[in-house]
């Protein structure tokens, strides 16, 4: 681990990902704190404040204050995200890894049906899903799981198969070694890399597509202050205060870059062999 | 009686020469030709005119359906179809004459048959047509003549020449209406003032000038192109950029942007079009009505009116009457007193305050503003209010006239009784409060067979004061409506109603480009 | 006569994070007319690096720091990049080690033969087309027509590198770099490419630089060899007199590792015992996706037996089955047929069979967890079979590593080291049986004799039963007992050593035999 | 390509449009909306919504719904839009047409910027050229499009003016115009490709560059044209090839917000629409459109695979 995290902060990319994503775990973690105002608070003569003394970063069309709301929305769109794509990961790691080692039909058969729903765009399953369970945070954030677990268990499973190939598998077999040993000390420490990257860098993804869902409406609800929420309320001021749309933009754009830089970063780290 | 007909009449022959008077009279004689380029916000999916349900589709069956009455800017009647009408003396027997040489589009002609075929139709619950509930107290409908229709109501009523002129109540061919209504879905065969050229339901219906329109002088653009621009900020560009003529309405975001812009003209209209907080007065809490006159005291109706409407509106005071509607009593406006409303809270059983769920659909997106505004302000006098929004499917479907606490939103109706009528009285088509008060109820009934005006206004003053005392719903504002053109567009005066444009009246003036 | 490559005082360096490396230290060298000169050197001698700054083509990171190399009056250090374009191909032909990778997988055999004729010899689409149909008749491959549309993958590794060496000799270029041609063919195929060599060579009069790790082999093709450690060449000479008297200790080490079936490694007899018995093993793959690998074929009724410390040769060309042989006796396959452990059959690979049984695998960069330090490698086998983790310095010991090796990541060691890691984890479990994979295939020969001492060594010790696999006959008759001859998964051939060569052993396995024969100037003593 | 192969990749082509279909018409089965309200909205009388009730089946047990849908569907008939009365197969094919267009002009834009940028990044690896493509992809792919869609339209339409705002006009109407409407939303969509492309492009030249043909090639004298064009390029394009499929999914689902933006009538806003209206056939029928695009395509770019790479071509 200790040896990863060393090596992860050699690579460019690694260490700048890193620590982007270090700046936006702080403002999850003690936004509220250092946050001026409440992001709910309403200031009628305040309304569409230009960025300044009062108001650092502008305020919006109920006079609240920008750099609270973007301060707050990161617990709103950060986490979820991370959560959306944990579970996705998992349910598709344990359906992927159930293909590779059922194997034969069934491997058949799942890869197939995982397929068919493949062929469902995600953000059109996310759109179903989300306005099926009724809009809001929850909605969404299931939504872009069920949207990621197919293709997380392709991939889970393609790696499974390829580590069962490797010979230190074999040789664990031929060693007596019980089933669960060889999965769990043999094989998946060498599976995880190629999936904790491939995660990683969806995070980036869901944190879009949470946006995204926001903007269409089936999202966060106001007065929330998730990210896409803002910047889709902002777009109508576009002209008359721009702000509204370029600070919560930058936000988002800026997070996804972090998780990118730092999945590319973890892909060259993980690499056991310490080739670049 | 000799002189209530002789009103009635006059009103009638006055209202037969107005249309010309009024286009002509402010500007020089229009000029005819061109192509108009308007933009609507949602795609006009319905193409039946009865059974049309959102602006844009109002505006699309206007083009090319007539009713017999339809609405001027100051919410009176003006003959359509119809040339005149009388009623007998106790007002529940209607004569509406006809128009001679009417024809639909297909060159056929359009006859009291049509007239009488249509109204059924609409009043046919399996048809689903909202006319049914909002064309006043129709019993039947008969076709006296070719040209004379006869409108048999089931109790006296005053403003049936107005409610006729509703967004639903079009003539379409007797053959239609008692026949297969689908076709309706894509073509259309109307009496109104264009013909359907094509059909985007998504992206652009065109309509072409219809010869056979009774009124030679109209339409003056020989052809209109209506075209479906869902996002506010691209249309506004839109129109900034010269590639369309006018915005049928327009977000308050947009405003601004719009009135700084050269070549554009803003439109901006007060209307009855509001935004209401309703409160189920059947069950608790709501049923002391100490709960609503609190929480109604908690609104900055000024200040709210800048939140929800960016400035372009007018505070409301708890009556669904805005200073649009004729019959608008001008009551002090309520300020905002936290002291009072804790106290009546407290008197009310809620000493330490109370929790309750505001429920707003996301569509339009004022409804959650108002929410959110109104949590705000209620926090103080001991109203903890949660806001929970919903698609408005979901909302339709499960909140709407069954919530106990959710925010409503509304067009302005062509008549105070209409409004009333709809919403609160005890037999009300969508009684959203419960509000069940007899003494408001009788008000209303006695106001629709009154004909003398001061009587009228009177009655219907009292109603509002009953309303702003009991406050069934909380409505702390009434939005202007607003919309751009592009200043060459001639003509064109925007209506209060919202679901009235009369684009037949206008024309494009010199600096206009041409189109093919 | 002048030579026609005269390299003089070569100095190359690449600079690389931790410093300047030197990679060919003030090499000299030349090659007359006609001739070919061997160059033979252990994996990091610097043989490639040489043939690629004769070609011109250096890493971004190399610096030539000093010498000059001449191809007849031409300075080739002082050619512009766009010079050497027009020498190399066209003066300089060059034959890689595996056709598998370095013929293009999109292109058809054809075009990659005009595509050199079209540049070098300016012909038109269709010459070139039929010159190129005319060379690989020349290299001996039949319907050449009809190979030339086949892609790659289309055909086999022989035909590939005839393909090859035809795209090598067509423009007729007066030199022609040979990278280990034959390392990655079968013996018998390899031993043809070599005939065809030798003969286009007769034909041609071209001359050559053949570089190979394999010094038996360089012996036999070259009219001298050059042997190169570190970037040094320490020792240029006849082929016969390398092997009679190599003047440097590093030569002689190369040529007593070269295996002599003559002289054997293990004297003793097995013991009468039997340990292990196969009857009619047979391998088939199914659809079991999970168990399939590329280059595993289904073996059919296969029957011996192993006796207690005896050492049981398996020879056969790739694809034979020999590792799926391995691998049904280490139960890694679904097999039909009896397996009896000292009489008693085998129904399930339990505890006791596995432990009695071991195997080491060919590439110990695959059968060692790359994320498991040495000691947790070797501490499995230990604590599963009673053992403790104390033993593991003992361990290392044994296979001649230091025991603070535990500590390493099996990537901070060399390949060697790494066979060694797994040949220790084998033997954690005390095993009676040691199915050896093609252990030594990936070694440097001195490497790979060290490897084979050391198994020995541990027989010696343990009593301990080998079943060695290998490609490699002159290897296996130095060591092995008895033989089995393997081919299309069936067994052709099951032979005690000593009768090989007296005429009793299968035609297939006289092929083997004389497809690698024993180096040069020592043909006589058989 | 053998017919057994083929034949094989139309079955799973036809289990795949099966298995969307049901979940299709599952999830369309617990939207939260009574198709009876929808279709009669706000001014229904009880007796009129049991009585289209009745008519709609919506009594039946739901596999007997299934049925009836499915079935209808392989006649190829979709059902009636609840929304608007109009039959949704043809309204969605026609919106699949405008998105088709939509797709194909930023594939293409894509194409045309994102290889050639993937190859130089590689050649010139580590080299500020190829940091600058870097940076670009990175923030292609991290910024959502309706960020990116804003920023267009605001540059080129407002600041600029050289662009319409908004709408959509087919180039069978008006070409010209109808391409001035299609700048701004085939920038938008394309961005994201180019940034994903050009990346993918870049490592697989990188490993192309380092292979043993490739240094076969040049120690062959090729001239580096040759190299590149022959050697080179046609391996690294292989595997963009199917990641240019896959890409078609985010097209025909992504572009759901640019269409909304810019006000393209394609199936993406058309999808959208029904979802916002509970239009369940519309749904149902634009879902299943949406899929059956997004498994053609693969299909075809599977066929393309091979025919490029004559290692699979007996797949």
């Amino acid at each position: 681990m200790v040896e990863v995290t060393r090596r992860l902060l050699r690579t460019p990319q690694g260490a700048l990902g890193a620590a982007v994503l270090a700046v936006v775990a702080l403002v999850c973690l003690f936004g509220p704190l250092i946050a001026p105002y409440d992001p709910e608070q309403m200031d009628f003569l305040g309304r569409f404040a230009v960025p300044g003394a009062h108001h650092w970063l502008g305020a919006d069309q109920l006079g609240r204050d920008e750099m609270s709301r973007l301060l707050y929305g990161a617990r709103a769109t950060v986490p979820p995200a991370l959560l959306a794509t944990l579970a996705g990961t998992l349910a598709g790691a344990i359906v992927g890894t159930l293909a590779a080692f059922a194997g034969g039909r069934w491997d058949e058969a799942i890869m197939r049906t995982i397929d068919a729903v493949m062929a469902i765009p995600g953000l059109l399953i996310a759109l179903l899903v989300a306005s099926t369970l009724g809009a809001g945070e929850g909605g969404a954030l299931l939504a872009i799981a069920i949207a990621f677990a197919p293709g997380m268990a392709r991939i889970t499973r393609s790696v499974a198969l390829a580590v069962r190939q490797e010979d230190y598998v074999a040789a664990a077999i031929a060693r007596g070694e019980t089933g669960l040993r060889i999965v769990f000390a043999e094989m998946l420490p060498n599976a995880l890399a190629p999936v904790v990257v491939e995660s990683t860098i969806r995070v980036a993804f869901a944190v879009m597509l949470m946006a995204t869902l926001s903007f269409l409406g089936v999202g966060a609800q106001p007065p929330a202050s998730e990210w896409g929420l803002m910047v889709s309320d902002g777009r109508g001021y576009l002209h008359d205060a721009p702000w509204l749309v370029i600070v919560p933009g930058l936000a988002i754009g800026i997070t996804a870059i972090g998780f990118n830089l730092l999945g590319d970063g973890l892909r060259d780290a993980l690499n056991p062999r310490g080739e670049r | 009686m000799t002189t209530r007909r002789a009103i009635l009449a006059g009103a009638a022959a006055l209202g037969a020469s107005l249309p010309l008077v009024r286009t002509r009279a402010a500007t020089v004689m229009p000029v005819n030709g061109g192509t108009l380029r308007v933009s609507v916000d949602q795609a006009a999916g319905v193409l039946n005119p009865l059974l049309t349900r959102v602006n844009p589709e109002y505006l699309v069956s206007e083009l090319l359906y007539s009713g017999l009455t339809r609405l001027r800017p100051d919410m009176t009647a003006e003959p359509d179809l119809a040339e005149s009408w009388s009623a007998d003396p106790d007002l529940t027997t209607w004569t509406f004459k006809l128009r001679s040489g009417l024809l639909f589009h297909d060159g056929s002609p359009c006859t009291s048959r049509d007239v009488e075929a249509s109204f059924h139709t609409m009043l046919d619950p399996k048809t689903g047509s909202a006319a049914r509930s909002n064309c006043g107290p129709i019993k039947d409908v008969i076709a006296a003549d070719t040209t004379t229709v006869v409108f048999h109501l089931t109790g006296a009523y005053a403003d049936l020449p107005v409610a006729l002129a509703y967004t639903n109540a079009k003539i379409i061919p007797a053959s239609i209406a008692s026949g297969d209504m689908s076709v309706l879905a894509r073509s259309a065969n109307g009496t109104g003032p264009f013909k359907l050229v094509s059909f985007e339901p998504e992206r652009q219906i065109v309509v072409e000038r219809n010869p056979h329109y009774w009124d030679p002088s109209r339409p003056h653009v020989d052809r209109v192109e209506v075209l479906v621009y869902p996002d506010p900020t691209a249309e506004a560009s839109a129109l900034i950029a010269g590639d369309i003529d006018l915005i049928a309405s327009v977000q308050p975001q947009q405003f601004g942007r719009l009135r700084t812009a050269d070549g554009v003209t803003a439109l901006r209209v007060p209307s009855g079009q509001f935004l209401n907080v309703n409160m189920a007065c059947d069950a608790k809490p709501f049923d002391d009505m100490r709960v609503r006159q609190a929480l109604a005291l908690t609104v900055d109706r000024q200040a709210m009116v800048g939140f929800v409407a960016q400035g372009y509106g007018t505070p409301g005071n708890d009556t669904p009457l805005s200073p649009a509607y004729h019959f608008y009593r001008d009551l002090p406006l309520k300020g905002r007193n936290i002291p009072a409303a804790r106290k009546l809270l407290a008197e009310a059983g809620y000493p330490n305050g109370i929790d309750l769920t505001l429920i707003a659909s996301t569509d339009p997106g004022t409804r959650t503003q108002l929410a959110v505004a109104m949590r705000e302000m209620a926090k103080e006098a001991g109203f903890r209010i949660t806001v929970q929004t919903m698609p408005h499917a979901t909302y339709l479907a499960q909140v709407w006239k069954k919530g106990n606490f959710y925010v409503g939103f509304y067009n302005m109706q062509a008549t105070a009784d209409a409004i009333f009528s709809l919403l609160y009285t005890s037999s009300a088509a969508w009684p959203e409060t419960r509000w069940n008060n007899t003494k408001f109820d009788a008000l209303i009934a006695k106001a629709r067979v009154t004909t003398d005006e001061a009587q009228r206004k009177d009655l219907y003053g009292q109603a509002q004061m009953l309303m702003n005392q009991e406050v069934p719903s909380v409505i702390p504002v009434f939005f202007d409506l607003l919309a751009a053109r592009r200043s060459y567009v001639e003509g064109y005066a925007l209506h209060p109603r919202g679901a009235v444009f009369l684009l037949d009246q206008l024309w494009l003036g010199a600096k206009a480009p041409r189109r093919g | 006569m002048t030579p026609l490559l005269d390299i003089a005082g070569l100095t190359l360096d690449y600079r690389t994070r931790s410093g300047t490396v030197r990679v060919l230290d003030n090499v000299s060298l030349s090659v007359a007319p006609g001739e070919v000169l061997g160059i033979v050197g252990e994996s990091g001698a610097g043989k490639s690096s040489l043939a690629m700054a004769i070609m011109g083509r250096l890493a971004g990171n190399a610096r030539l720091t000093g010498g000059t190399i001449r191809l007849g009056t031409d300075d080739l250090a002082a050619q512009t990049a766009r010079a050497m374009r027009r020498i190399r191909g066209r003066r300089i032909g060059m034959v890689f080690q595996n056709p598998a990778t370095s013929l293009n997988p999109t292109l058809t055999l054809g075009r990659q033969i005009v595509e050199v004729l079209v540049r070098h010899r300016g012909l038109t689409a269709g010459a070139a087309w039929r010159e190129a149909a005319s060379w690989l008749e020349r290299v001996e491959l039949r319907h050449a027509a009809e190979l030339m549309r086949r892609y790659p993958h289309e055909a086999s590794g022989g035909e590939k590198q005839r393909v090859a060496i035809a795209s090598a000799f067509a423009p007729q270029p007066e030199l022609v770099l040979f990278d280990e041609p034959t390392t990655a063919l079968d013996v018998i195929t390899g031993a043809r490419v070599l005939d065809l060599f030798r003969r286009l060579r007769a034909e041609t009069g071209v001359a050559g630089l053949y570089i190979s790790h394999d010094l038996g082999l360089v012996a036999r093709v070259a009219d001298r060899v050059a042997v190169m450690q570190r970037g040094r060449i320490i020792e240029s000479e006849l082929p016969r007199r390398i092997f009679a008297m190599p003047a440097q200790d590093y030569t002689r080490r190369l040529v007593d590792a070269v295996p002599r079936p003559q002289n054997r490694l293990v004297q003793d007899e097995p013991a009468s015992a039997e340990l292990l018995c196969a009857e009619a093993i047979s391998v088939s793959y199914g659809r079991r996706r999970l168990f399939r690998s590329r280059s595993a074929k289904g073996i059919s009724g296969l029957g011996f037996s192993i006796r207690e410390g005896e050492i049981l040769g398996v020879v056969g060309e790739s694809g034979s089955g020999k590792s799926t042989l391995a691998r049904a006796l280490a139960g890694l396959v679904a097999r039909s047929g009896e397996i009896r452990l000292e009489g008693v059959p085998v129904t399930r690979m339990g505890r006791d069979y596995r432990r009695a049984v071991q195997i080491v695998f060919q590439h110990p960069d695959s059968s060692l967890n790359p994320r498991q330090r040495v000691c947790d490698l070797l501490a499995r086998p230990l604590c599963l079979y009673g053992g403790s983790t104390g033993d593991i310095p003992d361990l290392l010991r044994q296979v001649n590593l230091p025991p603070e090796y535990a500590s390493r990541w099996p990537h901070q060691l060399s390949g060697g080291e790494k066979q060694r890691v797994a040949i220790a984890r084998a033997f954690a479990a005390r095993p009676r049986l040691v199915i050896c994979d093609e252990i030594t295939a990936s070694l440097d020969a001195s490497v790979q004799a060290v490897t084979i001492a050391l198994l020995l060594e541990l027989r010696r010790r343990y009593g301990t039963a080998y079943l060695f696999i290998t490609h490699d006959l002159n290897l296996v008759r130095q060591i092995a007992h008895r033989l089995l001859v393997m081919r299309h998964g069936t067994l052709v051939d099951q032979i005690a050593i000593g009768t090989l060569g007296t005429g009793r052993e299968h035609e297939y396995t006289r092929q083997l035999m004389a497809a690698s024969p024993t180096p040069v100037g020592e043909e006589t003593r058989t | 390509m053998s017919p057994a192969w083929l034949l094989r990749r139309l079955l799973l082509m036809a289990y795949t449009l099966l298995v969307v279909s049901i979940l299709v018409f599952a999830i369309t089965q617990i939207l939260p909306a009574d198709a009876a309200v929808t279709m009669l909205g706000q001014d229904a009388t009880p007796a009129a919504l049991a009585a289209l009730r009745a008519k709609l089946g919506l009594a039946d047990p739901v596999w007997l719904q299934f049925w009836h849908w499915f079935s209808a569907v392989l006649r190829g008939d979709f059902g009636i839009s609840m929304r608007t009365g109009l039959p949704v197969g043809p309204t969605m094919l026609t919106a699949l047409s405008r998105s088709l267009l939509l797709a194909v002009c930023s594939l293409s834009l894509m194409l045309v910027i994102a290889i050639p940028l993937g190859v130089l990044a590689a050649l010139r690896q580590g080299r500020a050229l190829d940091l600058a493509v870097g940076l670009i992809s990175y923030l292609g792919i991290s910024l959502p499009e309706f960020v990116t869609a804003t920023l267009v339209l605001v540059v080129l339409a407002d600041r600029l003016q050289w662009l319409p705002a908004t709408g959509y006009v087919p180039p069978s109407e008006h070409l010209l115009d109808g391409i001035r409407h299609l700048v701004a939303p085939v920038l938008t969509v394309s961005l994201v490709l180019i940034a994903h492309v050009s990346r993918m492009m870049r490592s697989e030249t990188i490993d192309v560059l380092a292979s043993d043909y490739v240094l076969a090639a040049d120690l062959k004298g090729l001239a580096p044209p040759t190299v590149l064009l022959r050697h080179v390029m046609r391996n690294a394009l292989l595997p963009v090839i199917s990641v240019v499929a896959l890409d078609v999914g985010y097209l025909l689902g992504g572009i759901i917000v640019v269409e909304e933006i810019f006000a393209i009538p394609g199936i993406g806003r058309a999808l959208l629409v029904a979802i916002q209206n509970r239009d369940l056939p519309a749904i149902q029928a634009g879902a299943l459109i949406m899929a059956a695009t997004y498994a053609v395509v693969n299909l075809l770019a599977d066929i393309a695979y091979a025919v490029l790479d004559p290692r699979l071509r007996y797949g």
